[in-house]
Formats: C-alpha cells, sequence, structure tokens
C-alpha cells in the first residue's frame, strides 16, 4: 500500500450499515435503503406471521388428512397484492431516480481534476498541471468534478464515505462530483475487477481546508522542488509518485525489484543479458520501463516519461544511490 | 437391495448394460445423467466456494497468490452458473419429470435430448481443460478488455461455455416442442402442473437468449485471436458494448435458473398442503410475464458502467417491473396453505425456507434496482449476498426440495427423512450465516473480487467462513444420505405423497415408456377436491 | 396413415416462380437504388426492399402463409426480441453523455492505419 | 414421370408419436424454435453493425469501396436462385416426384457452391490488399477506425458462409437418402426442414448483402 495517509475506519464509524457519510449527497443513499429496509422487515414479519399461523392451525393431524375448503381464487386479495407493490415499487423507482440525478449532475462551479486509472494506480492531475499518484487531496466545502478516463482495463473509482462510484473506460471520460462536508482522509477503492493488484489498488482523499489546499498545491507543485537538496526531493517523490507501490527500499522484492543496495549491482535480464546498474539504466528503466526488464519480474511498469522532469529523475537516483 | 418383491423391470434396469445407457433415447435415463453431472459440477464449484472462504480468514495471502485468488472466484462462478445451475432444475429434473407429467412416453426428440447430454459433456471437457491449463482470470463476466489482453486460457473457457450454451438451447427447443404437441389427452393448457408452466417460460428464455451469449463468446475469441476490434477500445471499439451483449444473455438466464425453482416449489407446496394452488392463471401467467420482462431489464448491471443516464432511469424503472410477478407468486404460495393440510416432510421445508431466503433476495433485489442505492452497491458485497440469496437460497433450496420430491419417483427409494430434516437446518443455518454477513460487509463498502481487504473486515469475513463450513456440511450430509437411501433405503410406494400430477399415477421407478396406458385428463393437476382421498 | 394426408398444402408451381421473379427484381431494384445517393434515407429504404424480399421467402418458400399460426407466433416472437436488443442498446449509445457532454465523446483511438495519402 | 417404377421407402413413425401428421408438426415447430436462435444469433453481429455505423458512418461509407458490390449482387442472385430451387425440391418431395426432387436439389447444391466460389474470389481480393482485421490490416484508409469495418464484415460474412457449408453438407445428405427413395408425399420431413434452414440462411444473406455492400 502506497504509505499516503492511513484512511479513516470504515466499519465502526458510520450507522449499522453505512460507513460515515461525508459527502452532501451521501443521504440520497442512505435514506432510501433505509426506507426499503424497513418496509421489507415490515412484509418479511406481517408474512412469516401469517406463515407461523398457517402452519401451526393447518398442520396434518388424524383428523385434519385433507382439506376440507379449497379458496382457489380471490379477486380483491390478488388485485391488492398486485397494485400496492406496484405502487409502492414505482415510488421508490422515482425516488431513486431523483436522487441519482442529484449525486451524479455536478454543479456548474465544480472545480475539476482529472483522474487516470491504470494498472493498479490511481493518478491524479490538478488544475495547476500538478500530479500526485493515490492520494486525491481536495479543499473542504467545494464541489469536486472528476473527469475520469483509464489507460488499460476498466477500473471503477469507489468511494465509500462519498457513496460515490463510477467505472473508467478507457479511450472514454466519465465523470462524478461531490462536495465533502469535513476534512479527513477517506479510503478509495477499485471496484471494476482489473487484474492481480486489484485489491491493492487503492487510495486515499485527503480533504483539507481551502488555504491548506492551495499550500499544498503550491508546494508540492514542480517549481516548489528547486531548494530542496536531490536526494531528499528523492525519497518525497519516492512516495508521492508511488513508487513505493511496487520497489521497496528494504531488500525485499514486490512486483517490482527492492532499491536496497541496486546501484553499481550488476542484473540479468529477461532477454539473458546482464547490465550494470548505472545512471543511464535507472533513467531509462523509468522513462521506457519495459526496454530492459529485470529477470523474474513483470513487465508491468507503466512509463514515466512525461511524468518526472529531469530535476526528479536526477533526485530519484541520488536517492537510490544513498540506499546502500 | 431388500429382496421382499421380486424386482419388476423398470427403465433402470429393464435394458441391461453399459452401452444401454450411453446410447438410451430414454428422458428418464438422460435425466439421471445429467443429474449425475451436475452433482460433480456442484461438488466442485462447491470445493472452491469453500476455497474462497478459507482464503478471506484473514486479510493477508493465506493459500493463494492474487492471480491464483482470481483464477479460483472466476471457476467458482462460471462452474456454478454453466456447469451447475443453468442445466440444473431442467435438464435433470426437468427431463425426468416433464414427459411423466403431460402423460407422453418421452420428450419430442429424444435423440436431440442425447446429443445434448453429449454437448453438455464436451463443454465441460473444455472448462476443464481450461481450469488445467492456466484457468481463466477475468471473472465469470469475461468484461473486456481485460479478458481479451490476459494471459491466461480465457479462449477455452468462452469456447466451452459457448458449447454449453448449445445445450442448453436443445433443451428449450426440445421443451418447447414437447409442451405444446405431447400433451395426454383431455390435458389443455390450465389442466397442465405448474411445473409445466415455469419449464415452458424457461424454454423461451432458454430459446431467445442463450444465442446471444454464444455470439458474444464468439466475438471475444475473434477479438483475441483476430483482433477484430469490436470490444477493443484503443480500435475503436466499445467494451460497454460487450457488457450490453453479455448482459443481454446473463440476466434472462438468472430467470432461465429461477423460474424452474419456481415451479417445483409450486408443486411442493400443493403437494404438502394437499390443496389446490391459489390462483392458477396469475401463478402460471406470472412466470411467462418474467420471461418476457426478463428481456428489458439487463441494463442495471450497467448502472455505473458509463451508460447514459436516459438507458439508466429506464433500465431502472423496468427492473421494478420485473419484481411484481415474483411478489404475486410468493403471496399465492402462502394462501395456497390457507386452510390446507400441512405435512412437514423435507420437501416442505426446503419450499419454507425457499419462500424466507427469496423474499430476502427479492427485497435486496428491490434495493438493488433504485439508481441511487445501485451507484453505491454495485459490485460490493451487498451485490454477492443479493445473488447468493436469490441463486442459492431460491434455485439451490428448490432443486433439492424437488430432488427429495422426486427421489422416490426417480430411484423407487426412500431417503431418510430424519437425516433430511437435519440437513435442511444446517444449510438454512450455515446459509444465512454466511451471506448475511455479507450484506453487512457490502454495505460497508466491502468490493467483491477482493484477494486481500482492510483488517477492519476481518471480523465478519471469518464469521462468514466458519458459516461457509456449516452450509458445507449440511450439503455433504444431503449427498451421504440420498446415496445411502439408493443402497439400502426402503422401496418406495408409487405415490409416497398423495400427489395428483400425472408421474404419481404410474409405479415408481416407473417403466420405460412411462405408463401402461396413455393417461386421460379430466382435472386440473392438484385438484384434491374432486378426487376424495383414501 | 395416408389418410389425412391431404391437410399439407401443396403451393401451385406459379407461386413459386412467381415469388423468385419479383425477388429478382426486388434485387435489382435495390442495387440501382444504392446508385443514387439518397442521404440518411440510403439505409431505410436498403432495409424497406430487404424486408419485403424477407417477408416473400418467408410467407411463400417457407410456407408460412398457409402453416399452422404456431410458427408465424414463433418467428415473430423472436424478431420482437430482437428489436429490443438493438433499441435498448441505441438507448444506451445514442444518449451517452446526455446529462454531461464530457461522457459522450470517444477519443485517442490509435490504430497503426497507414494514411492514404501518406503512402502514395 | 413413371412413379410406379422407383419405389419408395415405408417411413416408421417414432414409438411416442401417434401419427406421421403429429411428428411433422413437432419437426416444423421445434425447426422454427431453431430459427429464431438463429436469428438470434446473427442479430447480435446486427446490432453491433448498426452501432458502429451510427458511430462512425463516414468510415464505413470510405471502407465499404473496398467491397464489390458486383460480385455481392451476383452472390445475392445465386443464393435467390437456390432458395427457388430449394422450394421447388421440397415441393417436388410433397408430390412424390423423384427425380425432380434430386434434380432441383443437385441444382440449390451448385448454386450453393458457386456462391462459395464467389465468397471465396472476394476474399482472396481482400486479404491481397490487406483489407483485413486490425491484427493483419495493412490495407489504405483515411480513418483509423478502418480496420473495424472489416473486422464486422469477415465475422459476418465468414459466419454466413460457414452456415452456407452446413447447408451444403445437408442437402448432400439429402440427395443421397432421395436417391434411396426415402422421400414421397407421406414423409418429406427432412427435405422441408432442411428447406426451411436454406431459406434462413438466404433471409440473412438479403439483409447482409445491403447493409455491407450497398452502403452508398
Amino acid at each position: 500500500m502506497t504509505n499516503t495517509p492511513k484512511a479513516e475506519i470504515l466499519i465502526s464509524k458510520g450507522g449499522f450499515w453505512f460507513p460515515e457519510a461525508i459527502s452532501t449527497q451521501a443521504h440520497q443513499v442512505d435514506q432510501i435503503f433505509h426506507f426499503i429496509l424497513w418496509a421489507s422487515i415490515i412484509l418479511f414479519l406481517i408474512l412469516t406471521v401469517v406463515v407461523g399461523y398457517f402452519l401451526y392451525k393447518y398442520k396434518r393431524t388424524p383428523e385434519n388428512t385433507y382439506a376440507k375448503k379449497h379458496v382457489t381464487h380471490n379477486n380483491v386479495l390478488e388485485i391488492t397484492w398486485t397494485v400496492i407493490p406496484l405502487v409502492l415499487v414505482l415510488f421508490i423507482f422515482y425516488w431513486g431516480y431523483s436522487g441519482y440525478l442529484k449525486m451524479t449532475i455536478p454543479p456548474a462551479n465544480a472545480s475539476e481534476i482529472r483522474v487516470t486509472g491504470r494498472k493498479w494506480m490511481w493518478q491524479f492531475d490538478y488544475p495547476n498541471g500538478n500530479k500526485s499518484i493515490g492520494e486525491l487531496v481536495v479543499p473542504v466545502h467545494t464541489p469536486i468534478r472528476l473527469v475520469m478516463s483509464s489507460e488499460d482495463v476498466l477500473h471503477s473509482f469507489f468511494v465509500p464515505n462519498f457513496r460515490v462510484k463510477r467505472d473508467l473506460v478507457p479511450n472514454r471520460y466519465t465523470r462524478i462530483w461531490f462536495e465533502a462536508k469535513r476534512t479527513g482522509n477517506f479510503q478509495i477503492f477499485c471496484a471494476e475487477f482489473c487484474g492481480d493488484g486489484h485489491s491493492d489498488m487503492m487510495g486515499v482523499v485527503r480533504v483539507v481546508t481551502a488555504s491548506e489546499y492551495q499550500k499544498w498545491l503550491k508546494e508540492s507543485g514542480a517549481a516548489a522542488s528547486e531548494g530542496v537538496p536531490l536526494d531528499q526531493l528523492g525519497e518525497k517523490l519516492y512516495t508521492s509518485k508511488g513508487c513505493n507501490a511496487c520497489h521497496s527500499t528494504d531488500g525485499s522484492a514486490k512486483v517490482g525489484p527492492s532499491w536496497k543496495g541496486i546501484y553499481g549491482a550488476t542484473h540479468t535480464l529477461a532477454s539473458g543479458q546482464t547490465v550494470k546498474v548505472d545512471d543511464n539504466y535507472i533513467r531509462e528503466s523509468m522513462v521506457d520501463p519495459k526496454a530492459k526488464v529485470t529477470a523474474g519480474f513483470q513487465p508491468v511498469m507503466p512509463p514515466f516519461a512525461g511524468l518526472l522532469n529531469d530535476r526528479e529523475i536526477a533526485g530519484l537516483i541520488e536517492y537510490i544511490k544513498k540506499l546502500k | 437391495m431388500s429382496e421382499s418383491a421380486p424386482v419388476k423391470d423398470n427403465y433402470l434396469n429393464s435394458p441391461k448394460g453399459i452401452w444401454s445407457w450411453i446410447y438410451t433415447l430414454d428422458h428418464k435415463r438422460i435425466g439421471i445423467m445429467y443429474l449425475a453431472a451436475i452433482s460433480v459440477a456442484f461438488i466442485l464449484g462447491g470445493i472452491f466456494a469453500l476455497l474462497l472462504r478459507l482464503e478471506h480468514l484473514n486479510p493477508g495471502p493465506l493459500l493463494f497468490t492474487a492471480k491464483q485468488y482470481n483464477q479460483l472466484f472466476t471457476l467458482h462462478g462460471a462452474i456454478m452458473v454453466f456447469l451447475f445451475i443453468v442445466p440444473s432444475i431442467p435438464a435433470s429434473l426437468g427431463n425426468f419429470i416433464l414427459p411423466m407429467q403431460l402423460g407422453a412416453k418421452d420428450v419430442a426428440f429424444p435423440r436431440l435430448n442425447l446429443t445434448s447430454y453429449y454437448i453438455y459433456l464436451i463443454g465441460a471437457i473444455f472448462c476443464i481443460y481450461s481450469m488445467i491449463a492456466g484457468a481463466a482470470d477475468t471473472g465469470w463476466t469475461f468484461y473486456t478488455p481485460y479478458s481479451s489482453t490476459t494471459d491466461t486460457s480465457v479462449i477455452s473457457m468462452t469456447l466451452g461455455a459457448f458449447i454449453l450454451g448449445f445445450s442448453s438451447i436443445l433443451t428449450g427447443i426440445n421443451f418447447l416442442v414437447t409442451i405444446h404437441k405431447m400433451r395426454a389427452p383431455g390435458m389443455s393448457w390450465f389442466k397442465m402442473p405448474l411445473f409445466i408452466w415455469a419449464l415452458y417460460a424457461t424454454a423461451i428464455i432458454q430459446v431467445l437468449a442463450t444465442p446471444v451469449l454464444a455470439i458474444t463468446l464468439l466475438l471475444l475469441v475473434l477479438e483475441r485471436t483476430m483482433n477484430i476490434g469490436i470490444f477493443n477500445p484503443a480500435l475503436g471499439g466499445d467494451p460497454v458494448l460487450f457488457e450490453h451483449f453479455f448482459w443481454f444473455y446473463s440476466h434472462p438466464a438468472v430467470y432461465i435458473m429461477i423460474l424452474p425453482a419456481m415451479g417445483v416449489i409450486s408443486e411442493l407446496i400443493t403437494a404438502f398442503c394437499k390443496r389446490d394452488i391459489f390462483g392458477y392463471k396469475l401463478v402460471a401467467y406470472s412466470s411467462i410475464a418474467i420471461a418476457i420482462i426478463a428481456f428489458l431489464v439487463w441494463g442495471h448491471h450497467l448502472f455505473v458502467s458509463g451508460q447514459s443516464d436516459a438507458a439508466n432511469s429506464i433500465f431502472s424503472l423496468l427492473t421494478f417491473l420485473v419484481g411484481i410477478p415474483s411478489g404475486i407468486k410468493v403471496f399465492n404460495w402462502i394462501a395456497t396453505m390457507y386452510k390446507g393440510t400441512i405435512d412437514f416432510k423435507t420437501p416442505f421445508l426446503y419450499a419454507l425456507s425457499f419462500l424466507a431466503l427469496f423474499c430476502i433476495g427479492g427485497f435486496t433485489g428491490i434495493m438493488l434496482g433504485a439508481l441511487s442505492f445501485d451507484v453505491f452497491a454495485h459490485d460490493t458485497y451487498f451485490v454477492v449476498a443479493h445473488f447468493h440469496y436469490v441463486m442459492m437460497g431460491g434455485v439451490v433450496m428448490a432443486f433439492l426440495g424437488g430432488l427429495h420430491y422426486w427421489w422416490p419417483k426417480m430411484f423407487g427409494k426412500m431417503y431418510s427423512e430424519f437425516w433430511g430434516r437435519i440437513a435442511c437446518a444446517l444449510i438454512f443455518i450455515g446459509f444465512n450465516m454466511v451471506f448475511f454477513t455479507q450484506f453487512i460487509l457490502g454495505s460497508k463498502g466491502m468490493p467483491r473480487r477482493y484477494f486481500n481487504y482492510l483488517d477492519q473486515y476481518q471480523p465478519l469475513h471469518a464469521f462468514s467462513t466458519y458459516g461457509s463450513w456449516v452450509l458445507g456440511l449440511g450439503l455433504l450430509l444431503v449427498l451421504i444420505y440420498l446415496i445411502d437411501s439408493l443402497v439400502d433405503g426402503k422401496p418406495a410406494p408409487a405415490n409416497p405423497w398423495g400427489a395428483l400430477t400425472l408421474e404419481w399415477q404410474t409405479d415408481s421407478p416407473p417403466i420405460t415408456e412411462n405408463f401402461t396406458h396413455t393417461p386421460e385428463v379430466h382435472h386440473g393437476p392438484y385438484a384434491f377436491d374432486k378426487v376424495k382421498p383414501s | 396413415m395416408a389418410s389425412q394426408q391431404h391437410h399439407h398444402h401443396v403451393a401451385p408451381v406459379k407461386y413459386y416462380v412467381a415469388t423468385f421473379a419479383t425477388l429478382l427484381a426486388l434485387t435489382i431494384l435495390t442495387v440501382a437504388v444504392a446508385q443514387f445517393d439518397f442521404g440518411a434515407m440510403n439505409i431505410v429504404i436498403a432495409m424497406g426492399v430487404a424486408v419485403c424480399k424477407a417477408s416473400l421467402v418467408l410467407m411463400f418458400f417457407m410456407g408460412l402463409l398457409w402453416d399452422k399460426k404456431i410458427n408465424a407466433v414463433f418467428f415473430l416472437t423472436g424478431l420482437l426480441f430482437l428489436g429490443l436488443f438493438i433499441g435498448f442498446c441505441v438507448l444506451d449509445i445514442g444518449y451517452r453523455g446526455d446529462t454531461d457532454p464530457v461522457e459522450s465523446l470517444q477519443y485517442g483511438v490509435k490504430v497503426p492505419v497507414r494514411h492514404a495519402e501518406a503512402e502514395h | 414421370m413413371t412413379t410406379k417404377v422407383t419405389q419408395f421407402v415405408k417411413h416408421q413413425v417414432a414409438h411416442h408419436f401417434d401419427n406421421a401428421e403429429h411428428e411433422f408438426d413437432a419437426a416444423k415447430l421445434g425447426m422454427w424454435a431453431f430459427l429464431i436462435q438463429e436469428i438470434l444469433f446473427f442479430g447480435g453481429l446486427f446490432v453491433a453493425y448498426f452501432i458502429f455505423r451510427a458511430m462512425y458512418p463516414a468510415m464505413f461509407v470510405e471502407a465499404h469501396h473496398h467491397l464489390s458490390w458486383q460480385l455481392g449482387g451476383l452472390n445475392t442472385i445465386f443464393l435467390i436462385t437456390s432458395s427457388f430451387t430449394m422450394a421447388m425440391a421440397v415441393r417436388s418431395a410433397q408430390v412424390s416426384q423423384k427425380n425432380k426432387l434430386i434434380l432441383f436439389l443437385v441444382l440449390t447444391f451448385l448454386f450453393a457452391g458457386g456462391f462459395m466460389c464467389v465468397k471465396y474470389v472476394e476474399y482472396m481480393t481482400k486479404i491481397h490488399h490487406g483489407y483485413l482485421p486490425a491484427k493483419w490490416f495493412f490495407g489504405t484508409g483515411t480513418f483509423d477506425t478502418e480496420p473495424l469495418f472489416f473486422g464486422l464484415y469477415f465475422t459476418m460474412t465468414g459466419l454466413h458462409g460457414l452456415h452456407v457449408l452446413i447447408g451444403m453438407g445437408l442437402i448432400a445428405w439429402l440427395i443421397i437418402r432421395s436417391n434411396r427413395g426415402e422421400f414421397h408425399k407421406d414423409y418429406y420431413t427432412p427435405v422441408e426442414m432442411v428447406g426451411l434452414y436454406w431459406h434462413l440462411v438466404d433471409l440473412i444473406w438479403i439483409f447482409l448483402f445491403p447493409l455491407l455492400y450497398l452502403i452508398g
């Protein structure tokens, strides 16, 4: 898991059924659910009582060996239990439909953030060109409109606390919107099956105050990393760019090879050749990972060309050098 | 075999030898062969289910890697749907009982019936080959573009399902023509048992929906081999179109599964209350209504897949309409118990648990039909629990009920009533332990098809796993005592339950020709008032 | 067994020859019409002619006209459900982006097609 | 026609049917159920066709110029004539004219063969010029989605061609059995059923031809 801040617990906060409702439109889901739930429980109890009574009253006993009266038709009864459920479900349909429209049609003033789903990670592009992986930072009390697309297979952006979910389809945009009612970190799941890492494709929505949001935008933007020494920049990028999702720094192999003690070592590639791990090899493996895949690993690393500028690549290389 | 009476020759032993079974044209033998095949599939699917639940005891990898887990739930889904539950009631119980309840000697096309059985076996071989050669890991829904790009053996699994589709179509055609043309003299449409009405509605869906599954899977195979691009977004295709194609079959398919179950329940409740069904015409027409509305609602699987909101709203409206006929049936069954003489034999216990579990499945279906809730609950464990309540709670309960009800007729042996009740109780309790907790898991936001999950869900998952052991034990018990009844069960009388439908008028197990003389029908199938029982 | 054999309606040959001739004429018609461009009407005309030809084949060659009505009912239900399938698919794909235009467009189709002008 | 020389094999009605009429009606109803299954099978392809034609109309018009409507038209005439000869074959079976039955069946078989040859020629020109589904597409085109049309074209016409081949196999089997004199006015069910199947194959081509070749 990317060690972005830990999301709030879903299971205990909130009512018996739902996680805590954070977005303004979450009540649409909770109210209709509870209405149907209680209507069903009442109807279920009625049926249980009726069946229980019949089973008790008309069970087969030596004197009750054949049915005395064969009531096979009762129009009034038949009409009631056709029309009443019909009216009830049409009412539920309308309630669900109008709630749905409020949940999915974003208000005009929503600020837009682009979401790209890729095999087993979320990438967010902010209006000022800022990028973050696995962590969506949004201001509180402002409607946010996410315009989403996938780069490989179907994914689905699902935030239980906001009650939002929509599939990401390659070569097409789909959108959702939400407005957080309070700050906090909230869990993101991928809900559409997308392969081995489907259950690892998690993220966090970090809802912060508006001022903090502006500070974060400036502070973590490309320009802000001038003054930071290279290896510290590399260490910060290791988490913010999501490298830690696949590469560990403690020597244990994950989806990708570990970075510990990698610098200067010779690696045998899947193609059998051996190559010395130096600046050029690391740079090339970031920009075009599938060129020289280390033996024993799947070529699943997405190309970071365009996602990392030269200074950031140099920073990461310095950080890797430091990891003896 | 208790040798009290000299064993009369019946369909089981009259033509002797293995070849007489392999080349049999007798619908009863084909029904038994189907029963054996789908039981093996059910056991296999059940083992995969137990492994899945075991894996979920705690979050981290316990027995499998992520890929193996994905392959496992794909196999569980595909085997249960294509190999067990679609053919379960129509092909095994239906093949055996339908001609007898119609008073016919056999189905309309016996050779076609045997061909559809062997097509089923060939399809099963394809699925087993896929299992061995790196099973598909796409989920039983095979959504593109993942299914067209993954390196697992998706082609052999899709070809397996493609072939199984034809077995289902041929059974459907056979039943359609048999019901139209082979009824006993005097049996008008409204003197047919309700099990036949349900199989008629099922046959309509089988013939009209399964070919679209065939073309979908064929296109998927062509997508993987020739890259024709219809479902490949990079070439201009549309993966959501695949979802339309797939669910155009798969939603009517869930009605292929539930309708015969409803037919069995109509038989069980009337037989064990010894009372005419309440509102015969309504129950019959609601089967046909379900069969037709089934084709209008598939879009509720695509609510969050990027479908247009116009389609979302219309599909949501129609989804609610499909709930009404099911409601009518449940109310009519309960009304049938009024003033009956209720006998608590095992089949009736399964019918009662069907009523309870199918109602819960139906109510949660109404919830999932509402657009706003489905946006939250789609692809979570709430949906997993819903469809297991309807499929396992509905179809499997009715299948077990029907199996026990017709067991004396099929094998001439009585099963042990004592063990039957214990097994039914175990299954009911175990089932609710497994799947009611999954409702709560789902509403807490736990997505489905997750290999490892957040630690906070661990207690619920563990409880669900314990429940799966109880359920597994219950089903194992059923297997044991049914097989035991074959060996030393008491010989069964011709009509152990005193029911009036035609299959009970001949002796059990019946002779190959079913009836010594073609029966005449003068009254309805459940006219207990006209026939004063002894 | 031969007693009630008269029921199978054996149509006179002229029915088949007339149907055959009309089918050929309609084929030539549809090809001729296709030479001119009627814009959106193209598909409507083509489908209209095809439906005429199809119904001719159905009624005369397949004998639905003189046959038991149940066979015609079977055929029409097949067509009805095909119509449902087309209708609901068009309902989705035709109305995509109805509440938010960003959802309607498809972008970035990357296919190695050698474009005509680049080629010659 | 000297019918008395050609003796006919008497048909034995299956045990579970009351009489030949009952058996014939059941067979025909079953055949019609099979035909609607075929209609929905091809219907799925027609749905895909209509949707992609609606999504990329200009590409469809430009791509269909690579198909020669002359060969398509010729194929249509072949299939319509074979449908006619098949109907005549069924009629001659109904009136126990064995020689005419065999003649018409052979004619149907030949026209079907002609259809397949024309289709072979068409496919070869496409493969030669590279107008194939995306995996092997090396044709030229102004649209990126060009291979989509040919993916659809090859799937629809290929599947239809397969059904024509199956039909030819069935007709050959019919010819052999008519030679043995099995079909006469009291038993001609197989001829009628293969006839229905053949007319359906022709029906599907009647829709395929304008949709693929005459987009105009």
